[in-house]
């Protein structure tokens, strides 16, 4: 019984969180989001190269062959920083079905290739064997218009089976959406007898688009935490500095006490979710249900978190130019992945109480 | 106690219900924010028909172009235009606050130079209260009123000023002395927006559009005419004005509240008739709106009784402001995932919009924190917390 | 358009008031609690002198022939007074079936006849014309032991009526429970072909049953309310008093936003409560909703009220000794009265959502 | 990381579980209190059984007659007990605190003659902090301890003191000089409950029961030996009594939680099954539940690694006793108005307690307010509030 990380792993996130402060720091997040991609591309190589996007992938393709703690650690730091380009589309829900076409799996280490997860059950695949094409539209594709591939929930001849369609040119069709989190932008993607390749039939699918899921939650829990720490060192940070009636505003407790509660909530929300990443890391039977129980925490955690932050802030947190805004609506982007926290509670509820 | 309209109030609701009916521009209904020329420029006719209609300045003294009118009038008055989903005069802060402060300090040739074009709109006001370092605590604003020659020059900067990018007049609450006590030394002037050396700045918020402004004043020359109270009174000027804000503030904040209950429990009904969760949360937001209210007549009958509005001003801005950001959580909750989604005409952006927006509720016109102190302290008797 | 009370109505408050703070102070409550009956019978000729008991009851029967929203004005004092005696069973419950019987509506307002309301559908009526007898049992009467007559819904020959049936020596037989808040005690109340009287019959009983649970949920809203304020008057005596860290504690916000919030609460509770009333004094179309929206919100608001004084009270307001413990009990006991807050809130969503 | 028992622990664990299936007395199965003299006389045997079975002092070194294991076997000691609802060790303030301060802060012969008895339940402990004027402000306590000859005479009331009326000594901070700095002129006594002028009085709470007590001191007479640390150094040696206070505290509470939430589970499915609002507020506390727990078991980790209890212990405190107020509320929600009733053995009258009981749990041991000032104080860095 031991809930501490191994101090490599302790300088994985003191590495991670380095980088991230120097290369992507508060101050460049508005640039970021405003050029045309939304993203650095050019960051893609560094992660690569730190490791990051192969840490779970075997050493014989390239990865590091370490295991989902070391992958949480990123996400937590990646939340942290606000980081805007498709690590989670990649390594949390496109990864699982990769794994299938190890061939992909070099390429992801190295950086080469990105992806993220259509899902939906409005696509069809067409076809058998090696030859198949893809026909339906699918929306709310996250990172749709920065990867280089989508892995494709699509009904074929015998159920819902995961294929790969990659982009080539302007096929599939993808229409980038205007949302409110636009570090993380959603797309629609339409698929008009794309070419595709089977990388899973149905029954050994439906394992895997329920592993991606269980990780995809807790991904986001791991990367919720991030987004609650920020947002709690900002408010910190504010409540020490400004002054209100002679005194800094830290020293009233109805300041001081939001804060703590939130410093509460980040922590019981780290243990949920680190709870959930050792599930998953060791295949433990609880997994389904700690990723559940650590993505509603944590979102509505994360929300709270910069609820409370800005609430602190006063005028200057409603503001466009401070960062708050942005992991505000990171964390409601998180908070409205796969599914309610009511109805993730729900699914507990049935395992509790049954019916 | 009777909780219905009486003959005459019932008389000028119905004329004024038929009369939003007829009046209210199309590209007005439903409205959501003064961000764009057009609007503006819809509104400045629109709050034309207002005055001439005889609804601007309800309860103004007859003798200064008012209708004199009890309080409970006004209050129908904002019910109404709530219940059409129209929006307000454009000059809320001329009709709401500078006029009663100029009827209250003012001097006659004061009140005979701008008190009229308050009501007609034809001269749009602004508050020049809060600044960067000044939030919570408006003693202690920086703004330097210098008395040079015979006049003042303005030095400083102000934020948080809605219509700023609009308005022709500004009150402006500035420290003529530097070395006195916080609420001493300060001094009210009325400033032309179009003096040389003031600069308005749109302050884009987490919607991305531009409600406020940010106001720099670099070396503007004021006119000693301009002057509102004493030299180094301007507190007690400022306390009038902010007493305005409260007095009939409630029905409007209600009225607002009323609406989007009412569209909150269509888009209950629409995509989540049957969520046991969802229903008891419709129910608890359509309770509160009713306590809401009717704390709002209680307060009526208070104003109308001493002439002085009581706390529940308060209580009403800190309950909806709480009302609406649950509100409007539930709906983007109820919508779920299609709420990520901030364009097109639809119930998703609508309410995304509404949800973003509500976070400045607690922090505008005296942030949740500052109103719990109020009621604990001028209400309960507690000791000062500061 | 007034909410406000007229000059007579704020006088009967200030009277009520003052006298039950001369004659019921707080620090009379746990004697009167601990006494064998549990109230003070020699009251009662007081609340009557005093006209409360009467206030609704025409001219002609010896009432005063006033409103509900009178009686609203005393139920909110009692409330404040934790008033232990049979005031809201016999006006609340039982009065709307008394009416039936006119002989005994001015022996209510002489104060010489007490009542309750025994619901529930285990009771059967048989018999017909004058002469009925009541066989069965119901459970959780409230006051059962202090009355001198039960107002029963009982299943007769054409369906559920009111009947009456006085107290004579040990018949019915009635067992007062070991209940939580003993200022107001429940019983079980056991009809072994016990006499009693035809109050209503089917159509008209239903009617009459209605009205009595509007009256009834109005009157414990306003209670509520009386137990709110009472337990903010407390609270902030004693923020104002108790010294921590060399300040008065209400000079800290974690003390004094709480009772700031129990003051908002409070405040909005009392604003349905009077709505509910002047709707039941007019018979107004909304009457059953707002009857049903005050009880759940004032309910749950002088639970609140309670737990936010004894936590400003600190381990004081923990103890027996104190009085706040009586009214946190009042409080549950009337949250607990006829269904839940969640219940009610569910019987409002059938308005507005239908379903 | 690995959040499976190791061998050890798994075999302790394993042996632990069979010794209290096999030893839990039946009269103390489903502790509620150690209110009654016939509970108290089974909880002395049941103590020392804990003691000869090894499962005293599980952390205390081996030189003081303890086992000298690392923390993590504590926890697991404190989850098993929960888990078979037996009661803890009767002298839990001498083991968790009187013990601690003493191998810490006592001379040998204080060693010799206080710890072998603690672990062997020969003499239970109390603790004499709080005051009726001091509760949260430990610094202003006001009991009198005056150097008199040979030794000291107290004299001044404690309050809120769990097992003073079973115990045989108390730990006692009292101030030696008025004239001193609140933190200083403290000083730190062992007293005996047998000496003439100690007076116990039962205080009855909220259920009805008396579990605290307040002590009254009349010129108790103190030998010198009794002195903990320095006279004037009492603040010091009572930081170590509180410190301790936090070690493994968090593995109690969520012991005690886990039990209330499986209850919890047992009457939700029995009564509210298919209720949706019941469903998603049980799934809440279960969640809330698992955040404790794995909160705890980060906090071991760090307090292994360091041997110094992190913030997590407040947190515990804070979370485990708004969670248990809102799931007993919960529960008799349930049951609805059937939990007035006070007697009985069935479920109406054991949540009916278990609620009442619970208010008292945001006060004992720390109340929110001040767990919520050391979170943002200690663990934030912001300034005091005080």
């Amino acid at each position: 019984m031991d809930f501490s990380f191994s101090p490599e792993q302790d300088q994985l996130r003191a590495q991670a969180r380095s980088f991230l402060e120097k290369s992507y720091p508060l101050a460049r997040l508005a640039e970021i989001a405003t050029s045309e991609d939304g993203w650095d591309r050019a960051s893609w190589a560094e992660l690569a190269r730190l490791g990051w996007t192969g840490a779970s992938i075997p050493e014989a393709q390239g990865g590091a062959g370490l295991s989902f703690v070391e992958e949480a650690i990123v996400f937590e730091e990646l939340g942290r920083a606000l980081y805007a380009g498709p690590f989670f589309s990649t390594v949390a829900l496109a990864l699982p079905a990769l794994a299938c076409a190890p061939d992909l799996l070099a390429k992801v280490a190295s950086g080469a290739f990105t992806a993220t997860l259509a899902s939906g059950t409005a696509v069809q695949a067409l076809g058998a064997g090696d030859r198949w094409r893809l026909r339906g539209e699918t929306d709310l594709v996250a990172d749709a218009g920065s990867v280089d591939a989508f892995v494709v929930q699509a009904r074929g001849p015998d159920g819902i089976g995961l294929y790969l369609a990659e982009r080539h040119g302007t096929r599939p069709q993808v229409c980038v959406l205007d949302t409110v989190d636009v570090s993380r932008r959603l797309g629609r993607v339409t698929f008009a007898d794309d070419d595709a390749r089977l990388l899973a039939a149905p029954p050994a699918a439906a394992k895997i688009i329920a592993a991606t899921r269980r990780r995809a939650l807790t991904a986001l829990a791991l990367e919720a935490v991030g987004v609650a720490s920020q947002a709690l060192a900002l408010g910190v940070e504010h409540a020490k500095s400004r002054e209100q009636f002679g005194r800094p505003i830290g020293a009233y407790q109805a300041v001081s006490h939001k804060l703590a509660d939130t410093y509460v909530e980040t922590e019981l929300a780290r243990s949920l979710a680190y709870w959930a990443a050792w599930c998953i890391a060791e295949d433990d039977g609880q997994a389904e249900l700690a990723a559940v129980a650590a993505k509603a925490y944590a979102a509505e955690a994360a929300v709270a978190a910069c609820e409370r932050a800005i609430q602190v802030h006063g005028g200057m947190g409603f503001t466009w130019d401070h960062p708050l805004h942005r992991y505000y609506k990171r964390a409601l982007w998180i908070e409205s992945f796969d599914r309610s926290g009511a109805a993730h509670r729900a699914d507990i509820a049935q395992v509790l109480l049954g019916g | 106690m009777d909780l219905r309209d009486g003959p005459e109030e019932g008389a000028f609701r119905a004329t004024l219900r038929a009369w939003l009916e007829a009046n209210v521009p199309a590209g007005l209904r439903g409205f959501r924010g003064w961000s764009s020329p057009a609007a503006v420029a819809l509104g400045r006719d629109w709050s034309k028909r207002l005055a001439e209609a005889g609804y601007a300045g309800l309860t103004w003294p007859k003798e200064y172009g008012g209708a004199g009118r009890p309080w409970r009038y006004q209050a129908v008055y904002l019910e109404e235009l709530a219940r059409a989903e129209a929006p307000q005069h454009l000059g809320v802060i001329g009709l709401g606050m500078a006029g009663p402060t100029i009827i209250a300090h003012g001097r006659p040739d004061q009140k005979t130079r701008y008190l009229a074009k308050i009501l007609s709109a034809e001269e749009i006001w602004c508050q020049g209260f809060s600044e960067p370092g000044s939030g919570s605590d408006l003693a202690s604003v920086r703004t330097r009123v210098e008395p040079v020659g015979a006049g003042f020059v303005v030095n400083g900067q102000k934020v948080w000023s809605s219509y700023a990018h609009i308005a022709d007049r500004c009150i402006l609450l500035g420290r003529s002395t530097t070395a006195s006590e916080k609420h001493e030394g300060l001094t009210y002037l009325i400033v032309d927006m179009k003096s040389p050396g003031v600069e308005v700045r749109p302050l884009r918020q987490i919607t991305g559009e531009a409600e406020f402004n940010e106001i720099f004043f670099t070396d503007v020359a004021v006119p000693k005419e301009n002057l509102l109270g004493d030299v180094g009174g301007g507190w007690r000027v400022a306390m009038t004005t902010l007493s305005h804000e409260r007095g009939t503030f409630g029905f409007a904040l209600a009225g607002a509240l009323d609406v989007a209950v009412r569209k909150l429990v269509g888009l209950a009904r629409e995509r989540a008739g049957t969520d046991a969760l969802v229903r008891d949360r419709v129910a608890r937001e359509w309770i509160d709106l009713q306590a809401l209210r009717y704390t709002n007549y209680r307060a009526l009958a208070r104003l109308e009784r001493t002439g002085v509005p009581g706390p529940e001003g308060s209580v009403a801005k800190l309950r909806w402001s709480e009302a609406n950001q649950r509100l409007t959580k539930l709906a983007i909750e109820i919508i779920g995932r299609e709420a990520q989604v901030a364009d097109g005409d639809g119930a998703p952006a609508y309410w995304r919009h509404q949800q973003l927006r509500s976070r400045g509720n607690t922090i505008e016109a005296g942030t949740s924190e500052i109103l719990r102190n109020i009621i604990a302290e001028r209400v309960l008797g507690l000791p000062r917390s500061r």
